[in-house]
């Protein structure tokens, strides 16, 4: 016998060491959002801004594409986007699709107004200036 | 038939016994910790290789003394600890809780400096953002400062329990278990007070 | 099956396996538009088919947990379901919602679903694995709610166990964390920061907790050894899962505009995260190899162990390959990540939720185990979808590696179209390897079809 | 087990005294290698002695013994290996 292993001691660590973590990242996520304010970008949340997220989303642009890294990664990376291809490229791309070549990967077309257009590469412009931390690695995303 | 149920119930020389003090449980915790500060020392030890003299001067910049005077406090409250356990292993609850009301009186003490010291710190403009040595600091102090917190929770119980009578030869687990954790605490300042306080 | 009310947990399990099918299928019409672009365009563009693939994978999986509550509370407990007729209830509810979710998503445009579900009133949707509409994610929290309420009351009129008490634990988190799907800020940073707050804590916290409990259930049914054995060390791996698990959301922080300290704090405790998926493997083989009986349903025994080594090997080691953050800041949304969450959701959730299916339908329908016909055909299927998704991982890594290569790491990046169409015919072999899968599939359906001498339950 | 209260007594006499080197080294603001090895020596010194005697270590099996004066071995190894990558060349 080396010692004791009680199952009310393993019960009281895993509660103990449960909420010891769980403060712990509380305790970092309140820092987090105290520094949010110098890296998000939320001086530049304007009204088109908000209104291109909604596109966004309804679109399920996610679905698709990824956005800071994170979504499907059947199409490019959208956060820098504006900076790669800038905002005309991407109203008119938006425009001409489908292309419809054979075998290749379709994108829908959305029928977005001109208005909502603007919102959307409002939006992308916006995603692109948030500080990631030099992330994607080059251009390309 | 007597021979044998004499020999089962005579304790093996100690000498020759192998034993864990505290719980099973407890230990693989310790372990868990142990690598997770492990890691997080060697991170600030090769971040450091990186910006030599950026860490040099800003350790400067921190209060040596308070450190210093915290490790004692540390180790004279895993001292009380220590001779609680031996005071519950010859029934001397009273004594033991005595002890165990010291080492919290120091852990206590360790808090307020510590207190102090952030306070100071952050009065300066120190944050996890402000630069890698500050990252360092804080999340290495702070992440021990919360096991200081924690141990103190655990040395209140045990607090309790030896008031009650609970522990005594036989059944020394609970505080044995205690013990090791807080011990564990005092261990990882031994190397967090040099690393980030002093070696440059 | 000990108690009439376990019951109920026969058409939840039915559910899961049928809606996992249907996950399959989506899945293999994916892999296809991968390579061969216009497949099904514009019937069923690509995010759509994503979005039924991943949905119906969180739904089946719910549906499994539900089953899985319904037949373990009551045994643990040892007293009947609180309320058998809620459970049934709550079936037909989430059934239904979850079938016009998903016809929603096949058949009407994603926008025009927003705009006619109160997407206005509350804008929660298009967001990755939260696309349900409002409708669907409050139905939801109320049937988590009165699932919740139903399991909880039954476990307070009977025996506490602390396996009853983990499961417990992680479904209540399990919907308390859903909450958070409701918070949708227009800052984009802030948004995707507590979106985690859903999907890790989920699959890399409180999920943990129903898995370990559910490994724990069928570990002390097929090997009889001590419960007291078995608790403490599910105390012991939870534990370590949630120290590590916790912190561990910080790797999902690197690059989405929170502060660097994530960097640091993210990859120290989530490099650590492989070690409660070793504990757990290493405590099924142990279990087992202390068994003091043979069960007579080996593929329950056999979903159990590959459970412990797919779960270690998909979230553990390929969660391991691309957690820190230097190497995640050249793999982080690419194929990688992909290989990596199929490997994980399979060995973990996936395959723990067949466990205890297979663990548990023979004795629903009144039989100790399956014939032993049938349990050749359930083991077939173990292996056929095990090595298949051993595949699908390998070629996504493959096709991930190459692409970070071409795309991220080279100096003369490609594009990423360019770089997709250099990876191709790894897209072709996971295809295969996917339909090898789906074969898998149908064979594990077959087995419950296989008639034979069936075991009786033991007296 | 816990051996005696003399030896306990002991034993923080040292530890406390060994930290007020620490810190007397740190005020002279003493810094190169051969400082950080003493400081390091300094340090395993104290943590075995936490390791063998407050936890009791010395009486455990084998296999805790290596694990736990393992960890404060390598991890000033890692730290030393560090220190030294970040010398002037």
């Amino acid at each position: 016998m080396s010692g004791i292993f009680s199952k009310a001691m393993a019960r009281n660590i895993f509660y103990g060491g449960t909420v010891f973590f769980f403060l712990l990242f509380l305790a970092l996520v309140y820092d987090t959002e105290r520094e949010l304010p110098t890296r998000d970008n939320r001086q530049n949340l304007s009204a088109e801004v908000i209104a291109g997220k909604k596109i966004w989303e309804t679109r399920n642009c996610i679905g698709c594409h990824s956005l800071l890294g994170e979504g499907a990664y059947f199409a490019p990376e959208l956060g820098n986007v504006y900076p790669r291809r800038g905002p005309e490229f991407i109203k008119a791309w938006m425009q001409s699709q489908p292309t419809g070549a054979p075998g290749r990967r379709q994108m829908p077309n959305f029928h977005l107004s001109d208005e909502e257009l603007d919102n959307l590469v409002a939006f992308l412009k916006y995603s692109s200036e948030i500080n990631t931390a030099n992330w994607p690695p080059n251009i390309e995303g | 038939m007597n021979t044998a149920s004499a020999t089962a119930l005579t304790p093996a020389p100690p000498a020759a016994q192998y034993r864990l003090a505290g719980d099973l449980a407890i230990w693989i915790f310790i372990l868990a910790e142990l690598l997770a500060f492990g890691v997080f020392f060697s991170a600030y030890a090769f971040t450091r290789a990186h910006h030599v003299e950026l860490f040099d001067a800003e350790q400067r910049a921190l209060h040596r003394d308070v450190g210093a005077l915290n490790t004692a406090l540390l180790l004279t409250a895993s001292y009380f600890v220590v001779r609680a356990v031996q005071a519950a292993e010859r029934f001397a609850a009273r004594a033991s809780s005595h002890w165990l009301l010291g080492a919290m009186v120091c852990g206590a003490g360790f808090i307020v400096l510590k207190l102090f010291e952030y306070g100071a710190a952050f009065d300066q403009g120190v944050s996890l953002s402000s630069s890698p040595f500050h990252m360092f600091y804080l999340s290495l102090t702070f992440f021990h400062f919360m096991h200081v917190i924690l141990g103190m929770v655990i040395l209140a119980a045990l607090w309790f329990g030896a008031r009650a009578g609970r522990y005594q030869p036989g059944d020394m687990n609970g505080m044995e278990t205690g013990a090791a954790y807080w011990h564990m605490v005092d261990l990882v300042w031994l190397i967090l007070f040099p690393l980030v306080y002093v070696i440059h | 099956m000990q108690y009439k009310s376990q019951a109920v947990a026969m058409p939840y399990f039915i559910a899961a396996i049928g809606l996992f099918v249907g996950q399959i299928i989506f899945g293999l019409i994916m892999g296809l538009q991968y390579v061969v672009g216009d497949f099904l365009f514009p019937e069923i563009p690509f995010n759509v088919a994503r979005m039924v693939h991943t949905n119906l994978l969180i739904v089946w999986l719910l549906f499994g947990f539900m089953g899985a509550a319904y037949y373990l509370v009551p045994e643990e407990t040892e007293t009947e379901l609180y309320s058998p007729k809620l459970a049934l209830i709550l079936f037909w509810v989430f059934l239904v919602a979850g079938a016009l979710t998903v016809l929603g998503y096949l058949f009407v445009p994603y926008a025009t679903l927003a705009q006619a579900t109160g997407n206005d009133l509350l804008a929660t949707m298009g967001r990755e694995f939260l696309e349900q509409p409002l409708p669907t994610k409050l139905g939801i929290v109320v049937v988590a709610l009165a699932f919740l309420f139903n399991i909880s009351m039954t476990m307070l009129k009977g025996r506490k166990t602390a396996i009853s008490m983990v499961l417990l634990l992680g479904l209540w988190g399990l919907a308390i964390f859903f909450l958070f799907s409701f918070y949708n800020p227009h800052n984009l940073v802030k948004d995707k920061f507590y979106w985690w707050f859903v999907v890790h804590l989920w699959v890399e916290g409180v999920w943990e907790l129903i898995l370990a409990a559910l490994l724990a259930f069928v570990l002390i049914k097929v090997t009889g050894v001590d419960r007291e054995v078995i608790e403490k060390w599910l105390y012991v791996i939870i534990t370590l899962a949630l120290v590590t698990g916790i912190i561990g959301t910080g790797h999902h922080y690197y690059w989405i505009g929170a502060p660097e300290y994530w960097q640091w704090w993210g990859s120290i405790f989530s490099a650590l995260e492989p070690i409660p998926f070793f504990a757990m493997t290493v405590f099924a083989f142990n279990m087992v190899n202390r068994r003091r009986r043979e069960h007579p349903n080996k593929a329950a025994v056999l979903w159990a162990l590959g459970t412990g080594v797919m779960a270690f090997l998909g979230a553990g080691v390929w969660g391991f390959l691309h957690t820190l953050a230097p190497v995640n800041f050249y793999t982080h949304g690419t194929q990688i990540t992909a290989a990596h969450g199929h490997m994980a959701f399979y060995g973990a959730y996936v395959m723990v939720v067949i466990t205890i299916i297979s663990y548990a339908m023979p004795l629903l329908r009144g039989r100790a185990a399956n014939s032993e016909k049938a349990q050749v055909l359930e083991m077939w299927s173990f292996w056929l979808m095990t090595i298949a998704m051993v595949f699908i991982t390998l070629f996504l890594t493959a096709a991930g590696i190459l692409q970070v290569w071409l795309q991220r790491v080279s100096d003369t990046p490609m594009s990423f179209m360019t770089a997709q169409d250099q990876v191709a015919l790894f897209y072709w072999m996971r295809e295969w390897a996917g339909v090898v899968f789906f074969i898998g599939l149908l064979t594990y359906l077959a087995s419950f079809f296989v008639k034979g001498e069936a075991k009786a339950v033991a007296s | 087990m816990h051996g005696s209260a003399a030896r306990a007594t002991l034993l923080w006499l040292v530890l406390v005294a060994a930290t007020l080197l620490t810190w007397a080294v740190g005020e002279r603001g003493s810094a190169g290698p051969h400082v950080a090895a003493l400081l390091a020596v300094v340090s395993c010194v104290k943590g075995g002695m936490v390791i063998l005697d407050f936890m009791v270590l010395r009486h455990a099996p084998p296999m805790w013994r290596a694990l736990t004066l393992g960890w404060l071995v390598l991890t000033w190894a890692l730290i030393g290996l560090a220190y030294w990558n970040g010398m002037p060349t």
